[in-house]
């Protein structure tokens, strides 16, 4: 009888999150092994209900994206005490018996592109910008994220903040968002995006708005729309996680523990700054 | 089947055969036979829920019977809904008046059969067949464009009759229509109940003021718990022969 | 001439299908989901998985209560997401400042009471419409929530009292799950056999009628939002227990579950009709239906699609069973 | 004795007043938050501002006009979210394969007519509520659209006449701007002066009235969503043709956007009563508002707190300045 | 204030002074003085629309007048709301009937007046009262714990009777109580009229079945167009003299 492994997963509406299942079911095919997906729907309870019921069935391992770290905690725990090997993916959980921490230090990719910002800042813009940020507030990994850019830009000269905005994680109210925070600051000339539907929503609004020359957009998470905007110049850079191979990696780490192996507490799987020297090979996978 | 027209007996407009309602454990009709002849009014009494309104509601097709035939000019038909009762002209003034609270007076008395101008409401045109329509009833309406949620019980009847009567029907049936009437005004509806008469509409009363019956009816037929326990030519009967039947010998 | 005879006493078991059509069908359907996943899937009707399809949904059982009377008197109350958002992150916050548990359960359920009753003053004495009052409450409520946490979830460490009230057992059953079923059995009784729930039903049922009979129509209508907003208080506390954290998101999306399962109650969106019943089995058969689906396995780009599917089609199903003078809708879709 | 006199006719104003109070209301809040805005930030009264704020609000006043139509009936559609999504989605993968814009529109809207009236013949036909015929259908065309975008946002490259759309200009003025504005003229003489509006209002009003004067009682219900479906199949076209891609994620939590506009605007969820003119204020206050608040640089953490005591605030306030026999809430509510 | 007490003129019970109420640009009523004494019945009569039930819904604490005193008992009273009205012993049987369609028979004539075992309804108590109450009306009433949506439009109004009768009123108002009754249902309200007004009760009874006014009132108002245009001691008049202060001698 083939094991059955269970990912938890946050919601399917960010391509993010469906790259990650893809390449969970690909390793899960690859190592011959049943996986079986949950979405939540952006519901914290839902996905402790969903884990307490993956426990009733006994599954073999449990894969989880947490919404709230602190609040799957106790799933974790029941887990653990059912004798069920849990890994954690993306969202960093605290202290626990989960088994591995997959994924991005996203504070510390958050601090990177405050880095790489600065830097560019230096470099193209005369040292001197006035940044806005799209966030989504209800997130709590892009609030993470908002708070690395910001800590590093906390204090440097010439940089000016215009405010955040919340997107909400929803392109739509993103976009909105950002058009009003565009025309609220006719004399800004970055934004950072914090996530996916937030960067979709600033670039279409600094399109819309017709500001291509006169703001740069940094942010998180490549799609064929931001490749286009590296293309035409006014998105500078864009961090690009593997979330395929944080899928595959929790799924591999699973067969090992199942299998009664070990594997490293942490699990790193480095993120890219994409710019136009290294858009290249994404080409491919967002056609 | 028209064989019998201009026959001996005149062939009823409608004719109701075996009737049948039940509404849950109740039995609100219990097989009720009548006929309703081409320019005559009749009178339909009889005590509270004996089942006068669910007779006349199943005849304007708001309600199906559950059994029994209805036979229209000699044909069975079997109504679906009210609009096909409305389409053979039988229109209806109902108990509860049956008006939009949220239309204004206008609106209510064109309800169903609005004048257009193309797609467009022809406001002004309704607007002066209104006044003309509530005018036969001597009902006093000052702004008839004000919402008829407001206006008072009698007003309100008013709107429901008139909405009836207007639009040529071949069958009139009035539950009721004169209940919250003052005296003028019932005196207009039992005038207005002669013309249609005249002009060869079958009219049926449901009325609990015996009097205005002998002024108007040509034939009286009164119900007791869910039956038709008795029919009266109006030369034939009176006031107190009329409350017996009603109240019911056999009651006690 | 026809002898005069009495109508015959029909069978009083007509008039209970009749009057009880509702419930009858929501409780066929919950039957029929219980044995379709019965039998389809290996574990749901084993005592674990069983216990833990109650616990999880005595939060939304518990609201959905209070939403019944809301509901009756003819209001909505979207914000009961925001409520318990709220509740569950300053609960989170104040064990965290170490005061005892029992003393901020207390708390919390006054803090629900307070924010019912505000909203319940617009909406009764100020006569501005539910569903904008609780939309903005809905919109306050969650963004102080945010606020307060600055969108992290706040932990809450050994408070083995509180967290008993969201995984304990008593007498082999989940705490929640009794607190659930014991709000219930209350939510019955008042709304049928006290002199409050029929004055929240005449209220539902015609405003002005219940006001010239001198009922307090006001304040019946204020007081159902008050009983929301302890009902929210209490489920943010038991989501708190149960998860040992307090966040700003949590219950996102619940006004519209709680809702729903009212509503397929029969609880009529109208005002004026609803049962408990029919909101307990509303409640059950969507856990079920979310919980059986994860048992069977079904791709997640496939339960929305076959969630919505079930519910219409099996609700639609069910008309045509019981169509008899049964009319599910509002009490003016004749 | 007392000679006979007439009643004098009193003031028409008096009349207008009483029977436009909501309209006024929702008109004079929305005045003030202009006036608020002009004055408390610079860019706000620029034109590019303003037509900023009639772009964005287009695709919500699209659907709130014809969900004015299905509330006013007494039914409500929680669905245009979703159908928006759908629509977007399906669009863009249709406009990636190379069909003619021009095309993919006509069959989108073609499309939207066919969701709606699907459930719409549930809602008429099958007398199941509204809300949950919608619900369900929430579910099912979200689900319908995540399946197929499989999590992706396409995108539309190179369809220039289709994005004029979404951000051209006619006559100096947004596209979607001028679409907004047609429909909402369309909707306001429909339900205002063309006998089908009249059909609307009856129906909603008093179902059973409208039925017994003949009137074909459920097609008019289901036609509502019929149109709120073609209505989102053009609002999902407008913002696909702005954002440049099609994606499952559009238009979350729209309904709710949409049903808040239409009730702020005066319409009641107890039927019979909506206005056009009250649903494009109450559209554009919330639009209005949303944008000032950024403007006004607020932090994020409060705008949805601000943004909600405002809109209960002021319609609070609305409420006893037009106090004389006015009660904003359903007609229950005396 | 209680000097003319027991003086050469009764007290009234009830005394109405320059009532004033406007809705919109709509005078309903443009100054009515109106006394009622402690045991009679005053029958108030008037052309559809004349202003009856504003007035009486005034009395009741339904509406709060625009303009006026209210004096209860020589003390002047300002009702802010029907609980009031009721507190007072003020009953009223609304020509709307006021009934709660989702509430069962029972549940209706015992509305706001529940009877309660502690917290809990007393169930058994009130079906058996309720047998009695309508029992007085002479109305059948298969099924006590029916929801009084599907009854009959006499089942209803004798309904609101009850409820308004049973609870020993001091004042007792009924706007058209017998509009949709039958004879003998009639009958029972015209002697429930004179039962409780030989218990002291004043009653006030609007109704367009004049005939019945003199069966059961001692003094008869005619309101015309929101004015009270005449008052007859009832020996001093009949049937024609009031039709012709109804219909209103200046109205051409
Ligand atoms: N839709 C319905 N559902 C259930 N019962 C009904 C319905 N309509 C009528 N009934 C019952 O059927 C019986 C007959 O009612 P109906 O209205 O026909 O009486 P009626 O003769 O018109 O009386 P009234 O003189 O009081 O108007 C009543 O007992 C009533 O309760
Ligand atoms: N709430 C209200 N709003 C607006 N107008 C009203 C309201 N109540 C009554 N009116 C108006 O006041 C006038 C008097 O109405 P009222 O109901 O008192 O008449 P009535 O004498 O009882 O008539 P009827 O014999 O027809 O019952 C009517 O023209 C009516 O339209
Ligand atoms: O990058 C991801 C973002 O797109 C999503 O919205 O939230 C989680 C993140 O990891
Ligand atoms: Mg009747
Ligand atoms: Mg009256």
């Amino acid at each position: 009888q083939e094991k059955t492994f269970a990912l938890v997963q946050i919601n399917q509406q960010a391509l993010f999150f469906n790259q990650m299942n893809e390449g969970a079911q690909k390793a899960a095919d690859a190592a011959g092994v049943k996986l079986v997906i949950f979405n939540a729907n952006n519901d914290p309870a839902a996905q402790n209900s969903a884990i307490e019921t993956y426990i009733q069935q006994k599954v073999a391992g449990l894969a989880v994206v947490a919404i709230d770290v602190n609040g799957i905690m106790p799933a974790v725990k029941q887990a653990a005490d059912a004798g069920i090997p849990v890994v954690a993916i993306d969202a960093i959980l605290p202290e626990g018996p989960q088994k591995a921490q997959i994924g991005v230090d996203n504070a510390k990719a958050g601090a990177d592109m405050g880095k790489f910002f600065l830097d560019y800042v230096k470099a193209n813009m005369d040292g001197k910008a006035k940044v806005g940020v799209v966030g989504a507030l209800n997130s709590f990994i892009q609030n993470v994220r908002q708070e690395g850019f910001e800590k590093t830009l906390e204090g440097v000269s010439g940089i000016e903040k215009a405010g955040v905005v919340d997107g909400q994680n929803i392109q739509d109210n993103a976009l909105a968002a950002a058009e009003n925070l565009i025309t609220g600051n006719p004399d800004m000339t970055a934004v950072y995006a914090t996530g996916e539907p937030a960067l979709m929503g600033a670039i279409a609004a600094v399109e819309s708005q017709g500001k291509q020359d006169a703001i740069k957009v940094f942010g998180w998470d490549l799609t064929a729309q931001a490749i286009a905007g590296i293309d035409a110049g006014y998105v500078a850079a864009v961090i690009q996680q593997d979330p395929a191979a944080m899928g595959a990696a929790a799924v591999d780490a699973l067969k090992k523990l199942s299998d009664g192996g070990s594997v490293d507490k942490n699990i790193a799987v480095p993120v890219t700054i994409v710019t136009k020297e290294n858009v290249e090979p994404y080409r491919a996978v967002f056609k | 089947m028209l064989s019998r027209q201009s026959g001996a007996a005149k062939r009823p407009r409608i004719s109701l055969r075996d009737i049948r309602k039940t509404f849950g454990s109740h039995q609100a009709l219990r097989g009720v036979d009548l006929d309703l002849y081409p320019g005559e009014c009749l009178g339909l009494v009889g005590d509270n829920a004996a089942g006068k309104s669910t007779l006349t509601k199943i005849i304007s097709g708001t309600y199906i019977p559950d059994g029994g035939t209805i036979l229209i000019d000699g044909e069975e038909v079997r109504f679906s809904g009210p609009a096909e009762a409305r389409s053979r002209n039988i229109e209806m003034v109902f108990q509860d008046l049956s008006l939009c609270d949220h239309i204004d007076v206008v609106g209510n008395l064109f309800l169903g059969r609005e004048i257009t101008k193309g797609p467009f409401l022809d406001r002004a045109t309704m607007l002066a067949e209104a006044r003309k329509m509530l005018d036969a009833l001597e009902i006093r309406i000052p702004r008839l464009t004000a919402k008829v949620e407001k206006l008072s019980g009698g007003q309100r009847q008013a709107i429901a009759i008139a909405r009836a009567a207007s639009f040529s029907p071949k069958v009139l049936i009035m539950d009721e229509p004169t209940s919250a009437l003052a005296v003028a005004e019932v005196e207009a509806v039992l005038s207005l109940i002669n013309r249609v008469k005249a002009k060869g509409v079958s009219v049926v009363l449901i009325t609990h003021r015996l009097q205005d019956l002998f002024r108007v009816c040509d034939r009286i037929a009164v119900m007791y718990e869910g039956t038709k326990v008795a029919e009266r030519e109006i030369g034939k009967t009176d006031l107190e022969d009329l409350v017996k039947l009603i109240v019911g010998g056999e009651r006690q | 001439m026809t002898v005069y005879t009495e109508r015959a006493k029909g069978s009083p078991l007509a008039d209970f299908f009749a009057e009880h059509a509702q419930v009858l069908s929501i409780a066929f359907f919950f039957l029929a989901c219980v044995a379709f996943f019965a039998v389809t899937t290996d574990t749901f009707m084993t005592v674990g998985n069983l216990l833990n399809v109650i616990r999880q949904a005595a939060p939304i059982l518990i609201v959905a209560v209070a939403m019944t009377l809301v509901i009756v008197t003819g209001g909505i109350d979207l914000s009961v997401g925001s409520q318990v958002a709220l509740v569950n992150a300053v609960a989170a916050i104040i064990l965290a400042m170490g005061y005892p548990w029992p003393i901020v359960v207390a708390g919390m359920l006054a803090f629900g009471a307070l924010m019912g009753i505000a909203q319940g003053w617009f909406v009764a004495y100020q006569g501005i419409p539910a569903f904008i009052v609780t939309l903005a409450g809905l919109s306050i409520l969650r963004g102080l929530a945010l606020y307060l946490t600055q969108g992290y979830s706040i932990p809450i460490k050994d408070v083995p009292g509180f967290f008993w009230l969201g995984r304990g057992q008593f007498i082999g059953l989940p705490v929640p799950a009794l607190i659930a079923v014991l709000v219930a059995a209350i939510g019955y009784v008042v709304i049928s056999s006290t002199k409050y729930g029929r004055q929240v039903v005449a209220v539902g049922s015609n405003m002005e009628a219940a006001r010239r009979v001198g009922m307090p129509a006001q304040w019946i209508i204020a007081s159902v939002y008050l009983v929301s907003g302890v009902a929210s208080a209490l489920a943010g506390l038991l989501i708190a227990a149960r998860l040992g954290s307090g966040s700003s998101n949590a219950a996102v999306g619940f006004e519209l579950q709680v809702v729903a399962a009212v509503v397929l109650g029969g609880t009529s969106l109208m005002g004026g009709r609803g049962t408990i019943l029919g909101t307990v089995l509303g409640t059950l058969t969507i856990a079920v239906i979310g919980n059986g689906l994860i048992l069977m396995h079904i791709s997640p780009f496939f339960t929305q699609i076959v969630t919505g599917v079930i519910i219409l089609l099996a609700i639609w199903l069910n008309t045509r069973i019981f169509t008899t003078s049964f009319r599910f809708g509002s009490k003016k879709k004749g």
